[in-house]
């Protein structure tokens, strides 16, 4: 039996608008999806290229999701996302050349060659690099949040995890400090119902991971991760909630890893039907044809955005290919921070 | 004989146990339907059923605790961590309870942690750590980390057997890459106890798992120079075999300790220093240690061959030795 | 809003035969509870007369819980009893002396003078000896869960925790494990309404601790923890349904701790009224009421179980202050097991 | 100057950094309204309300990952852990997290944990460890273990301004047995700067924490032997003051390791193995080790008197050194 709120599908564009996005946002939002996929697309040539040290991961499938909640964020609040939400890097400005440096180990990635694939993040930006570990970001996100609290700024963080790792004990400390303390964080639930290979009734005996919401005091919410109106409109509703004093929520995106655990995994163990009927809910096809029915999205700017897209991720990998390699005699550089390092814009 | 890679040996190890043991189980994330993530349980779940081939949920505490409690009530589980790395998310029950149970309370606790660990292919921060030098410290913890796939399957058939909590680590960068003859039948390889990869009379290597190869390496090299380089693999970390080194380092009177850890507070530190004072009367050199400098383990492969100690750092190591 | 069940009183004799327990049994029980005070009112004279090194932990207000929880176990079954826990070692046949010889770090204690306080267990007697830790038992007795689930035996674990404890990540990643597993388990909350000085709603954010076995996939109850046959009869159910394949049970027995955390703390934090209220019910004295308004207890019956349980403390101190102190040369001895240490019962 | 205990210093440095700098906070399980387990913050709540004195819930990884995150937005946490033992539910935050992200992403970390340490009182395998060993390890992580009042406030006021994850291992057993004059303003005690506790010309004791008044006293001992001992009380143990170590090493020519964790991979090693091998041609004798021996931290009285060692254990070492 579900406990959890299930959210409805977003109708109109007037209900958009109420939720705060224009026309011209919404386009943008079509366009960070469009490059969210289309980064991983490249990434993935650039791997079979040889281009790409060690592994390679995508969240095809997750972009509605990601792209979704990051546009429900300030440039204030912080974040901690994860293998799935390349889109939020995006929705952030990220520029994909630096993305794409990452991958190839580069030094202007933002990890600068010393970790890869999206173990990376812009700081400046207000994301903290995640860690493989899984779910340690969420311990690290709380803490954020607790510093908003402390300081009384109007500020959230965002948390993200995997139905999988929501088995782990970090995302349990969290949630609980969080809602006992009523903590102004968001805990985003990327559920693409596999962990690696294996399925969520081994990770969860729960109908959806929200409902465990409950058992930390505050609301759970399951929400289609393919709908990117509903994505938004839910964590928005969430952040502007945690924003205002009433607490932490935690948001569940539903969608399928529309590939392999990572390029090595031809997820042989997924039934081919649950990938078929999950294909016909492509986040972006679905959202192009939402914007054609209901924000008259033309023919010539759809174009027109595709192959600003196209210009705009070829013209990235080309200065990422000129981005150096790390210099070896840096290696042991910065293993501790000295107080300089802390002249950033959250060390006042 | 067959010839067996380092994995398959691993394999052919688990599944010899699982065969003869109906006690011995394997759990972990992935290890079932998938065959865990390196493929070394790859058809166990269909040979021996998924109440013994266990796909775990990610949770590395519920995964080694809960291989304590079944150990407790007389199964042999062998908990398999996705890398070495993730055993951080299980320490404190290791430390906590794992090693000191036998000691306070009398209980034995006889389980195997399998945990795919080392560098080498750009597996960066979080996939290429060797984390055996944090859990050789700890009091009534084993650490065993074989370097061929004769030790490989030898080795876990006797962590298996022991009695107390064995972690094994199994070097990722030999998977594959390392193949020799294994006998077919049920073998043990004695915990403890080093072996000679190589014989030398002039310069002893301490090290153990991939850095083996290596030293070996490097060794060959020194052939070129006359120097005789006499190879130690210690095989396994916690118990190490002192009067094994100790023997050798009085032979040789020159010794450098090689590890792929970092270098501060490594092992490689209890050793030389063991041995700086042990046989201090024997010495004709300070004991020299070669290991990672003290960072993160990096992604990129430039950094990544900074990182690991490579020939030519040994063979420069060695050199150094042999002109002191 | 609670989502657990809250368990009714037991009534009637009739009722209470029902469970499972007779007459005879209930004086055993009513006797028990006597042992469980009487050793730690003993034991806190030790204390005084500084005959117990380091610190002392009493389970005062305790009692009920962990009798009824473990009159409710067979033999067969497994348990990792806690601090609050004395009733636990008393049901299950361990002799008071060697429970003094435990406090006193003699060698006749459990832990043989390596280990203090409750930290002890009687391995024979199916215990596991807790570690400070909290609640990193609760890993193992699912472990113990899974050996029985794996071998297809009906037998059961039971798993201790504090409402305070149930905060760490070691209490959601076991129950998430034997949730999934349906592995037969009983996880029982001593709730006794503060960890150390901090009250439950710094540790949790729903009415009750068991509200959260919902989130797990399974039932949670709660329980008076002071009514001993209410908390036997809850404890009987979970573990036979846990034996019957049904998976665990979440079962939290509602208390207040009736000292100070340990023997250095006055609990000037805890308010006055609340001690007031809770000692009107005290769990000796209302078993005691009960007995004599529903199963004939007499005045020479009562007098008889006292006196004897008093004889009993006394030999007991004495035997256990005749047990030497342990050799320090036997110091380094069996850090590390030797095949030998497998020839007990459950390694065979 | 006042008299303060170490208990009070400690205390008397964290309330002048918060009265300093209103980003200083304190988190952990019972800091607030209790004071804490052993009274450190007693009356800070009141004075600094129940934001900046927070009363945590029983969970390790929230209350040091949460440091880690409102150390990232700007404020500088200071987290107790309850007994330093309860450190290892954070060990994967750590290591993993804290210890790494400066390095990997270029995020400083600038978090202290507070963690009452180490035996003497039966406090039993559980409440009375030294895990400053397993940290020292781990680049990125530093390591503070005062031994005096004075040391005591100003490396913790050092210990939070450090852009760096900081361990701090504050000593239980010297709580309230040792009392000294401290400074009444602020000042800073740098970390990686060893102290000479008592100046010696034949053999060198290096040592951190309570050990140095154990060193101290078998030094007095060795004086009525007309044998000069010198007393290097490190202070930090990562950072580590190697040219002090060394340059002591180098006049004494024999050199003494004490420390109360467990021998095997301590950071002992790490220091015996430095010095015999940068000290090579100035030793006089085999630099000797004298730590605890391998198990866990015993209950009883008796046993823990052999297990931490003592000043008649550390006599002997030093007669045999002296006499080599
Ligand atoms: C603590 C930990 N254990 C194991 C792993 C190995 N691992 C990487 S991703 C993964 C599956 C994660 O599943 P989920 O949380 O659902 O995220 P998804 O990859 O499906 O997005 C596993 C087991 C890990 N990263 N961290
Ligand atoms: C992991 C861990 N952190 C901190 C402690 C210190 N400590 C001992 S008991 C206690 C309170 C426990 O509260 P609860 O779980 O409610 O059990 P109670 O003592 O109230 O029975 C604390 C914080 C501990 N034992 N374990
Ligand atoms: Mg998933
Ligand atoms: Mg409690």
């Amino acid at each position: 039996m579900a406990i959890a709120r299930e959210a409805e599908p977003v109708g109109s564009l007037t209900e958009v608008r109420e939720a705060g996005l224009d026309r011209d946002d919404l386009l943008g939002v079509y366009r960070n999806m469009l490059i969210t996929r289309g980064v991983e697309e490249r990434g993935h040539i650039l791997y079979r290229q040889g281009k790409i040290p060690g592994s390679f991961y995508t969240g095809r499938g997750n972009e509605a999701a990601a792209v979704g909640v990051a546009t429900a964020m300030t440039s204030e609040d912080v974040g901690t996302p994860l293998h799935r939400d390349m889109g939020v890097h995006i929705v952030r400005g990220v520029e994909p050349w630096r993305i794409f440096a990452n991958y190839m180990g580069r030094v202007d990635g933002p990890a600068r060659g010393r970790d890869g694939n999206v173990h990376m993040a812009d700081e400046r930006l207000g994301m903290i690099a995640m860690v493989s570990h899984l779910p340690a970001m969420l311990p690290v996100a709380t803490g954020c949040a607790l510093a908003f609290r402390i300081r009384e700024e109007a500020r959230v963080a965002v948390g993200w995890f995997g139905e999988g790792a929501s088995a782990r004990g970090d995302a349990h400390e969290s949630m609980t400090f969080a809602g006992t303390r009523k903590l102004p964080i968001v805990f985003v639930c990327d559920n693409n119902q596999w962990a690696y290979s294996t399925p969520t009734h081994f990770e969860y005996a729960t109908e959806h991971v929200a409902d465990r919401a409950e058992a930390y005091g505050f609301e759970g919410v399951v929400v289609d991760g393919t709908d990117v109106l509903a994505v938004y409109r839910e964590a928005r509703r969430a952040i502007d909630k945690a924003r205002a004093g009433g607490g932490p929520t935690l948001l569940e995106c539903l969608t399928l890893r529309m590939e392999g655990h990572a390029v090595h995994d031809d997820a042989f163990y997924v039934p081919k039907p649950m990938f078929e009927r999950w294909a016909e809910s492509d986040p972006i096809e679905s959202f192009r044809t939402w914007l054609r029915a209901n924000a008259e999205l033309t023919d010539s700017e759809e174009d027109e955005i595709a192959a600003g897209v196209k210009k705009l991720l070829t013209s990235s990998l080309e200065r990422a290919e000129e981005s150096p390699q790390p210099d070896p005699a840096t290696l042991t550089d910065g293993v501790y921070a000295t107080p300089e390092d802390l002249d950033t814009p959250h060390h006042k | 004989m067959a010839e067996l890679t380092y994995l398959q040996a691993i394999s052919d190890g688990l599944r010899t146990e699982m065969r003869r043991d109906k006690r011995v189980f394997l759990i972990g994330e992935d290890v079932g339907v998938y065959g865990g993530a390196f493929k070394v349980s790859a058809g166990f779940q269909e040979e021996f059923g998924p109440w013994r081939v266990i796909d775990a949920p990610l949770a590395e505490t519920a995964i080694v605790g809960g291989a304590t409690g079944a150990a407790m009530m007389g199964l042999r589980p062998v908990a398999e961590m996705q890398f070495a790395d993730f055993i951080s998310c299980a320490w404190d029950h290791l430390v906590t309870i794992a090693a000191k149970q036998r000691w306070r309370a009398g209980t034995p606790v006889p389980i195997v942690v399998r945990l795919p660990s080392g560098g080498g292919f750009s597996g960066g921060p979080f996939h290429s750590q060797n984390p055996e030098s944090s859990f050789a410290h700890i009091p009534g913890l084993k650490c065993v980390c074989p370097a061929t796939p004769e030790d490989a399957k030898g080795l876990l058939i006797s962590a298996i057997e022991d009695p107390n909590p064995v972690l094994y680590f199994e070097h990722k960068h030999l998977y594959r890459r390392i193949k020799a003859e294994v006998p077919e039948e049920r073998y043990t390889t004695p915990l403890g106890k080093a072996r000679t990869h190589r014989e030398g009379s002039d310069i002893s290597v301490i090290t153990w798992g991939a850095m083996v190869y290596t030293a070996e390496e490097a060794a060959q090299q020194l052939d070129a120079d006359g120097v005789s380089v006499e190879v130690i693999d210690l095989r396994t970390v916690m118990p190490w075999d002192k009067p094994a080194v100790l023997e050798s380092a009085r032979k040789t009177s020159k010794v450098l300790v090689l590890h792929e850890d970092t270098r501060t507070g490594g092992f490689g530190a209890e050793i030389a220093a063991t041995i700086a004072e042990e046989a201090f009367e024997d010495l004709d050199a300070p004991v020299k240690r070669i290991a990672a400098p003290d960072t993160p383990v990096p992604f990129s492969p430039a950094l990544e061959k900074a990182f690991i100690p490579q020939v030519e750092d040994v063979v420069a190591g060695l050199r150094e030795l042999a002109e002191y």
